[in-house]
């Protein structure tokens, strides 16, 4: 692109274009069906629910571009929020620490992932399939044994549904703040530089002097405090903890990033893609269900969408 | 094998029969004490974990441990070979009775042949088998959405618009509660726009869809959520959707929710499928090893709650959980546990 | 060096993931009630071959450096597809059963020729074809129904002679009719030769395209024969989209377990196959052993965790620290 | 030898990528029964011209003719099949795959489909046996063979193939001499036998040993083509860089006798690769890594860096013993130690990163404050690194990978530069370089040592370490075998201590 540009649009690659153009078209389809699907309500409503998403997809953002993957999303979802709401149930000083000790549970489940992949070398595909399966029994213990408390805490659902600023929900700020602090990491601190050049060459980071193993430990902590923190904003959404409420976001989150122009095999892509790729999937889920499309018909149009989105973007270049 | 008798069954309070034409059976007698397993499938949520925490009391209960040698529990999970496998291995290793809540209604074909050439009990519940050489223990699930369908009849006289939140798709308490709910629609005569959309019975999901639709299709003049009904109230709130009469579950929550709206005019009818069924589930298998008439299919009375019999305490409980499934009780069965005292009990054992 | 211990050195994943199950098969029996009797064996192993498929058609991606997510969803397709077609007389059912191979070969075919074709990820093409297919599957089960030829199941879940469990025979014919051509074939070694280092693969002039359309297509349609045993165990078709998934996640484990690295070009299907067997052990070990319901889960978890740790211990022979960063 | 006539002829072949031009309008011409030389400095186009002739790239344009006939090459497959065999530059050997298998790679004798494993090895032995490599097992998985072995199964590869022209980009570059020699036999028998082949290097002792023929590439087309031996290497190297061109090494300055080691190693062993390893390195001073490659020369400078696990003896610096545990301890603390890695692509370089991002990344920690990066800071270094080094890139925020190899290395040495490392580690950083980038690199070399930095330096170049080192260690099976200091370096001395052989006789044998 031309030089002269001012960086920010220069940096503006084509994944990212086209992703935002397919969500305006995606709303003018759906506005075909209704035009409701263009009022404020809507719209507003679906930037909220893709906040929750968006909060996961920006750990699992950080973890692809190492070129790893985070498969420990669902439980460390449930157990940032099942634990959150636990700490609830310890009074006063139980509801003050709820939240951090919510994503404190997430950040132990990120850093046993980090130890594995990192410190032990087992490939993160497997090992945070394993924790995930650790954090499910832990949680099935903790539910059999303890009289669970699951209520959110008052701090939890005005996180999730109030609105400080008027007309903005509460969960966008959140995840607006999140998000700039992964785009200041990733493009304004030694952190970030490392994580993308881990991401691409691991070995040579290393050679650099750069302590990788350490990078990759922090990466899958924050990935998991950030899985948590969805979990806890998911909570205070629905008032209540549950087990399964992070099944539903493991494969959208890997969808979200990829669909946001960040390479699966690590090393490149930028976080406005992902909020295009979470917005993206969002509306895509939100559009189908109203529709009134029976599942399997929501299933293939869904698989078609990203594949054809995908097509049109995401293609890797052909070398000859 | 069972010989096929005429009824009525033992204790006809609480082996009901399903229907008139529901055959009755009389097993071999065997001497106890007897050993029964349970094998589960899933595991990790709210309501398996209180039916698995209920069949361990029930089976500690004094009574029932006299005739119990061995009480053992494996859960496999969502996979239905593995489920299959469970049984078949508590077959070769010579329990008496086994007890599934099946991943599938209609996959145990092979195993439940096995089981009768074996002698061994078969007693199904929750997600019963489609056969009738198993004891099928449950709730209506049809009835279930008739209910609903009644509810929303009975307040909506001249029809109108209706939210629909569905369960997980393609399965058969699904099917059977949504079958119910459009049939009780039709009946009615009535205009009825149903909006369905698939909660999946969890509280994020229900909540979402029901966000959605709330913002696409409503406002609604009923709904009726098979599961996450929590989630729906929470999104009518959040939408400043009018309250509306709803037919729902048994979660704790959710009638949390309708005891405090019920005067803005959030009338709710409340009913479903607790764990406790598991109890009634060991003792017909119990009842079936001492040879006593049973019927084939044991039909659950739906402990239905409905709006002005909301009681604090019984219920609901206001201070505990949303989560988890009031109605944690067959009394006709002599089953009364309530879920704080099932949830609770390692903490207080210990 | 001699010839040996090249081949010893070569086939060390397998050969870990043979001991591996070796044991904790031996400590299942040795505590089983039942002890180690053909039942117990026929049960063990039915449960295990129909994963050990899916890890099969797993380890068929894997090799070429994919992976592919949407493999429980051909399973469950495939399954959905056989509870409508394969029964009737013998030749119907012959007939159902190359249609539905087919069909999974086809489902394979799509996901190799988007990945190579279209050039996209693994990952996120089987995630999306994963959809489709399981909303095939939905379409072609709403509900869990159908049924099969009940003679030919029988007949494959059973055993040969009273002892031998049949499953495990056409586990085994599935190696020789499949596996063994396709990894001594030109295009097989292509598809290792394309998973180790494409670049180099493709400058030697190798045909790494049609090695890995092969062996996406083979996925898919041993996937199917996975399918059609899940059909033949269960007599119905069933799209659950829960047990899609468990096995898609089921067949990396075992795959790993059976020393496939997931980075490609290395391991072998037999290796995957032993995987799959020690995996679906772990889950049987619950049922020897007398574990409170509610801790079972957190059981199983942790020795998934440590049988996957065991890996690392060869991190402690590493003496040069480069050699952590392959 | 045969009648000699025009094998295969490319011309006006252009070639870009995205905005650079690989190739212009070059041409080339190829004689059966001739070995043709191919000149011309990093990022002339050498690699992407043989790459069209192989089928490897397409070409935006030109022709190309065989045997007077028009063909084109749509895959590497094709050419395969039409004759045309490259060795490639960037090796194009499968790591998980056997020797065996490596050799026989595109065309194995089958057996019912399958492939006959025991003809394969043996059309694989026979092959090695040819190239002179019978040394190397063909059960062995390629990955854990040394770059060397890895180049010599490329050539028997290559060889396996029965080709009709037979290209070598840089096919030698890592081989040890005697490989060398071995190899050069078989060149020179296949041109006997009426091949054509292309070879690229850029040792001139070498060219002039084997080439018939020789053509210069400048930017992207050929300048000059002449018989082998009619210019001198001066001329030559003066069309290859484009300008006049002096002596390639910058003058040694006296030895200063009493200055403190900054860098002392006392009795250093790893494992059984390096045993008993003492030296010192002082301020200003190039210390010269010799001997055969693979006697533990890269293993030592690991091993100082803090890679390689269990290293016994002592490390000192400045007279304070360290423990040197990864490159994180090495670079800072008070080391200041800096190793250029031995391959750029996979150890020195994130290829598809910007070239900014690959310059400061070795530095991040320097020009950061609390983690983030001082942007200023970072520019004002990289330009001062940019112009000591007169790295060519467009552009700082094009990826790496897309310069050619000597800018390549010019940005793997200035990524280290960035820091003002006191203690230089280099690993053979003249590989595959071209003679006028070699000698920006030796003079840069000498100036940090002039600045005061301490420099160790493995090359498998003889005539490099005799021009730039002060003083040269000889490695042989992981130990010292000799020092040499001042006027002893000498490439009879070299070679003598490097074969471990102190007769003269022998070594003049060999070198001959
Ligand atoms: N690493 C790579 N580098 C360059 N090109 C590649 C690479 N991988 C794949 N290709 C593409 O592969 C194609 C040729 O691959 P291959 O030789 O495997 O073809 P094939 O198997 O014969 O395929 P087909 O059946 O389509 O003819 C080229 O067109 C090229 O674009
Ligand atoms: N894949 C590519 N993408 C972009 N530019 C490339 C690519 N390959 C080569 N180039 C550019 O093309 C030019 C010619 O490169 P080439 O590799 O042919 O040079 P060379 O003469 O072989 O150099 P060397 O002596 O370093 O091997 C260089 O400027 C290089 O940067
Ligand atoms: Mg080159
Ligand atoms: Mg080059």
């Amino acid at each position: 692109m031309n030089e002269r540009m001012p960086s920010f649009v220069r940096r503006l690659d084509r994944a990212v274009v086209i992703a935002f153009a397919c969500i305006v078209l995606l709303l003018i389809l759906g506005s075909l069906y209704s035009s409701s699907f263009l009022s404020p309500e809507y719209l507003l409503q679906q930037l909220k629910v893709a906040s929750f998403l968006g909060v996961i997809a920006t750990g699992m953002m950080l973890v692809i571009l190492l070129g790893q993957i985070d498969l420990s999303v669902p439980w460390a979802v449930s157990t940032g929020a099942m634990m959150a709401c636990a700490a609830a149930a310890y009074g006063d000083v139980g509801a003050a620490f709820a939240i951090p000790f919510g994503i404190l549970c997430g950040v132990a489940i990120g850093v046993v992932n980090g130890l594995g992949v990192a410190y032990l070398r087992i490939p993160s595909m497997i090992m945070t399939l394993a924790t995930n399966a650790v954090a499910q029994g832990a949680m099935v213990v903790y539910t059999g044994g303890f009289s669970p408390q699951d209520s959110a805490t008052g701090a939890m659902r005005f996180l999730a549904t109030g609105s400080m600023i008027p007309g903005i929900p509460n969960v966008v700020i959140i995840w607006a703040l999140v998000g700039a602090g992964m785009v200041f990491v990733l493009t304004r601190t030694s952190f970030g530089r490392c994580v993308y050049g881990i991401g691409n060459r691991e070995r040579a980071a290393y050679l650099s002097g750069i302590n990788t193993r350490r990078i990759v430990l922090i990466a899958f902590a924050v990935a998991g405090g950030l899985s948590a923190l969805g979990g806890i904003l998911l909570a205070g959404y629905a008032s209540k903890a549950a087990q399964s409420m992070g099944d539903a976001y493991l494969l959208p989150a890997i969808a979200a990033v990829v669909l946001g122009g960040t390479s699966i095999i690590g090393g490149r892509g930028s976080y406005l893609g992902t909020i295009a790729g979470v917005i993206l999937i969002t509306l895509l889920q939100s559009i189908l269900s109203v529709m009134q499309m029976p599942e399997a018909g929501r299933q293939i149009i869904y698989g078609l969408v990203i594949i054809v989105m995908l097509l049109l973007y995401g293609r890797t270049a052909a070398e000859r | 094998e069972p010989e096929v008798v005429s009824g009525p069954s033992a204790d006809p309070e609480c082996f009901a029969p399903w229907s008139a034409e529901t055959k009755f059976y009389k097993f071999p007698k065997k001497d106890g004490p007897f050993r029964i397993a349970l094998a589960n499938g899933y595991i990790a949520n709210t309501w398996r974990i209180q039916m698995v925490q209920t069949a361990k009391a029930y089976a500690a209960q004094p009574d029932v441990a006299a005739k119990l040698k061995e009480f053992k529990v494996v859960s496999t999970g969502e996979d239905v070979p593995a489920q299959i496998s469970a049984i078949n291995n508590f077959i070769d290793s010579g329990y008496d009775a086994i007890i599934v809540n099946a991943q599938n209604p209609t996959a145990f074909a092979p195993v439940i042949k096995r089981a009768k050439q074996a002698g061994v009990v078969l007693v199904a519940f929750d997600n019963i088998l489609d056969t009738e050489d198993a004891i099928n223990v449950n709730v209506d699930q049809k009835g279930l959405g008739e209910l609903w369908g009644d509810w929303l009849v009975k307040y909506l006289p001249n029809g109108g618009k209706v939210l629909e939140v569905r369960g997980v798709a393609g399965t058969s308490v699904d099917t059977d509660r949504h079958t119910g709910l459009h049939e009780k629609l039709q009946a009615s005569g009535k205009e009825f726009k149903v909006t369905e959309v698939m909660g999946k019975w969890d509280d994020g999901v229900a909540q979402k869809v029901a966000a959605d639709a709330i913002a696409t299709n409503g406002p609604f003049d009923g709904i009726t959520a098979q599961g996450g009904d929590t989630g729906v109230v929470q999104a009518m709130i959040d939408a400043k959707h009018p309250f509306v009469p709803f037919g729902g579950e048994t979660e704790n929550g959710f009638r949390k929710l309708c005891a405090k709206h019920s005067a803005d005019g959030l009338k709710c009818t409340s009913a479903g499928s607790g764990p406790a069924q598991v109890a009634v589930a060991i003792k017909t298998a119990i009842a079936a090893l001492e040879g006593q008439v049973i019927p084939q299919e044991v039909k659950l009375p739906l402990a239905i709650t409905s709006d002005g019999e909301f009681k604090e305490g019984q219920d609901f409980f206001p201070t505990e959980s949303d989560n988890f499934f009031v109605g944690n009780s067959f009394p006709t069965c002599g089953i009364n546990f309530t879920a704080q005292e099932i949830m609770g009990q390692t903490k207080e054992n210990q | 060096m001699k010839d040996w211990r090249y081949w010893l050195s070569a086939q060390q994943g397998t050969l870990t993931a043979v001991a591996i199950f070796a044991v904790m098969f031996v400590i299942y029996t040795a505590n089983h009630p039942a002890g180690f009797t053909a039942n117990v064996v026929q049960t063990a192993a039915n449960k295990g071959v129909l994963l050990a498929f899916v890890a099969m058609a797993q380890t068929l991606v894997v090799i070429t450096a994919g992976i592919d997510l949407s493999v429980g969803m051909i399973l469950l397709l495939t399954n959905c597809l056989a509870s409508w077609i394969v029964i009737g007389t013998p030749l119907e059912t012959a007939m159902g059963v190359i249609a539905v191979l087919l069909v999974g070969a086809l489902c394979g075919a799509i996901n190799g020729a988007i990945v190579i074709y279209g050039r996209l990820q693994p990952i996120v093409t089987t995630i999306a074809t994963g959809a489709v297919y399981f909303g095939v599957a939905l379409l072609l089960r709403p509900f869990p129904g159908g049924s099969v030829n009940e003679d030919l199941a029988d007949a494959l879940t059973g055993r040969l002679f009273g002892v031998i469990p049949s499953s495990l025979v056409a586990l085994a014919g599935v190696v020789l009719i499949v596996w063994i051509p396709y990894s001594r074939s030109v295009y097989g070694r292509a598809a290792y030769a394309a998973g180790s280092s494409e670049t180099a693969a493709y400058m030697s002039g190798m045909p790494i395209r049609r090695g890995k359309f092969l062996s996406y297509t083979l996925g898919g349609l041993i996937a199917a024969v996975g399918g059609l045993f899940l059909t033949f165990f269960t007599y119905t078709g069933d799209a659950a989209l829960a047990s899609g998934n468990a096995y898609t996640l089921f067949s990396i484990a075992a795959v790993v377990l059976g020393g496939v690295s997931l980075f490609g070009g290395k391991g072998s299907a037999i290796g995957a196959i032993f995987g799959a067997l020690a995996f679906r052990t772990i889950g049987d070990l619950l049922f020897v052993f007398d574990f409170d319901p509610i801790w079972q889960p957190l059981f199983q978890g942790l020795i998934l965790l440590v049988a996957v740790s065991l890996g690392a211990i060869a991190l402690v022979r590493v003496r040069n620290r480069l050699e952590w960063f392959l | 030898m045969q009648q000699s006539y025009d094998l295969f002829r490319m011309e006006g072949i252009s070639k870009r990528y995205g905005g650079v031009r690989a190739l212009e309008q070059a041409s080339l011409t190829l004689k059966a029964g001739r070995i043709h030389a191919l000149l011309g400095e990093n990022g002339a186009g050498k690699s992407t011209l043989i790459k069209i002739m192989s089928g490897v790239v397409s070409p935006d344009q030109g022709t190309m003719l065989m045997d007077g006939q028009p063909v084109t090459f749509p895959s590497p497959a094709a050419a395969n099949d039409a004759g045309v065999v490259c060795v490639f530059q960037e090796l194009s050997l499968i790591p998980e795959l056997s020797v065996a298998d490596n050799i026989m790679v595109s065309r194995p004798p089958t057996r019912f489909g399958m492939i006959d494993r025991r003809a394969q090895r043996q059309i694989a032995e026979e092959a090695l046996a040819r190239t002179g490599a019978s040394d190397i097992h063909p059960l062995a998985l390629v990955k854990d063979l040394p770059l060397s072995r890895r180049q010599m199964v490329e050539i028997a590869k290559a060889l396996a193939r029965k080709p009709r022209i037979l290209i070598l980009d840089e096919a030698t570059s890592a081989l040890t001499a005697g490989d060398v020699r071995k190899v050069f036999e078989v060149l020179k028998r296949l041109r006997s036998e009426g091949l054509a082949l292309l070879y690229i290097s850029h040792r001139m002792n070498e060219i002039a040993e084997l080439a018939d023929d020789c053509t210069v590439f400048r930017n992207g087309s050929n300048v000059a083509s002449y018989p082998a031996g009619t210019k001198s290497d001066e001329d030559v190297i003066e069309m290859m860089i484009g300008r006049e061109y002096h002596s390639a090494y910058p003058p040694k300055p006296e030895p200063v006798p009493d200055k403190k080691p900054v860098l002392d190693v006392q009795n250093l062993s790893w494992g059984d690769r390096l045993h008993d390893i003492s030296f010192s390195l002082k301020a200003g001073e190039i210390v010269g890594l010799g001997g055969l490659d693979g006697q533990g020369q890269r293993d030592l400078l690991l091993a100082l860096f803090g890679v390689l696990r269990d290293v016994k003896g002592t490390v000192l610096v400045d007279g304070e013993p360290v423990r040197i545990e990864s490159p994180t301890q090495a670079r800072d603390h008070g080391i200041g130690m800096a190793l250029i890695p031995e391959d750029r692509k996979t150890e020195g370089l994130m290829l598809p990163m910007t070239v900014r991002e690959n310059l400061s990344f070795a530095a991040l920690d320097q020009l950061a404050k609390n983690g983030v990066i001082d942007g200023k800071k970072e520019q004002t270094l990289i330009d001062r690194m940019m112009k000591l080094l007169s790295i060519k890139a467009g552009n700082l925020d094009v990826p790496v990978g897309t310069l050619s190899g000597g800018n390549q290395q010019k940005v793997v040495i200035a990524k280290w530069l960035m820091r003002s490392p006191r203690i230089v580690l280099l690993n053979d950083p003249t590989r595959g370089i071209d003679v006028g980038t070699k000698q920006e690199i030796y003079q840069l070399l000498r100036r940090l040592a002039d600045e005061g930095a301490a420099i160790l330096f493995y090359s498998t170049d003889y005539a490099e370490l005799i021009g730039c080192c002060d003083k040269v260690l000889v490695l042989y099976d992981g130990a010292v075998k000799r020092q040499l200091v001042g006027s002893e370096i000498t490439e009879h001395a070299l070679l003598a201590s490097a074969l471990n052989l102190p007769e003269a006789e022998r070594v003049q044998e060999l070198a001959s």
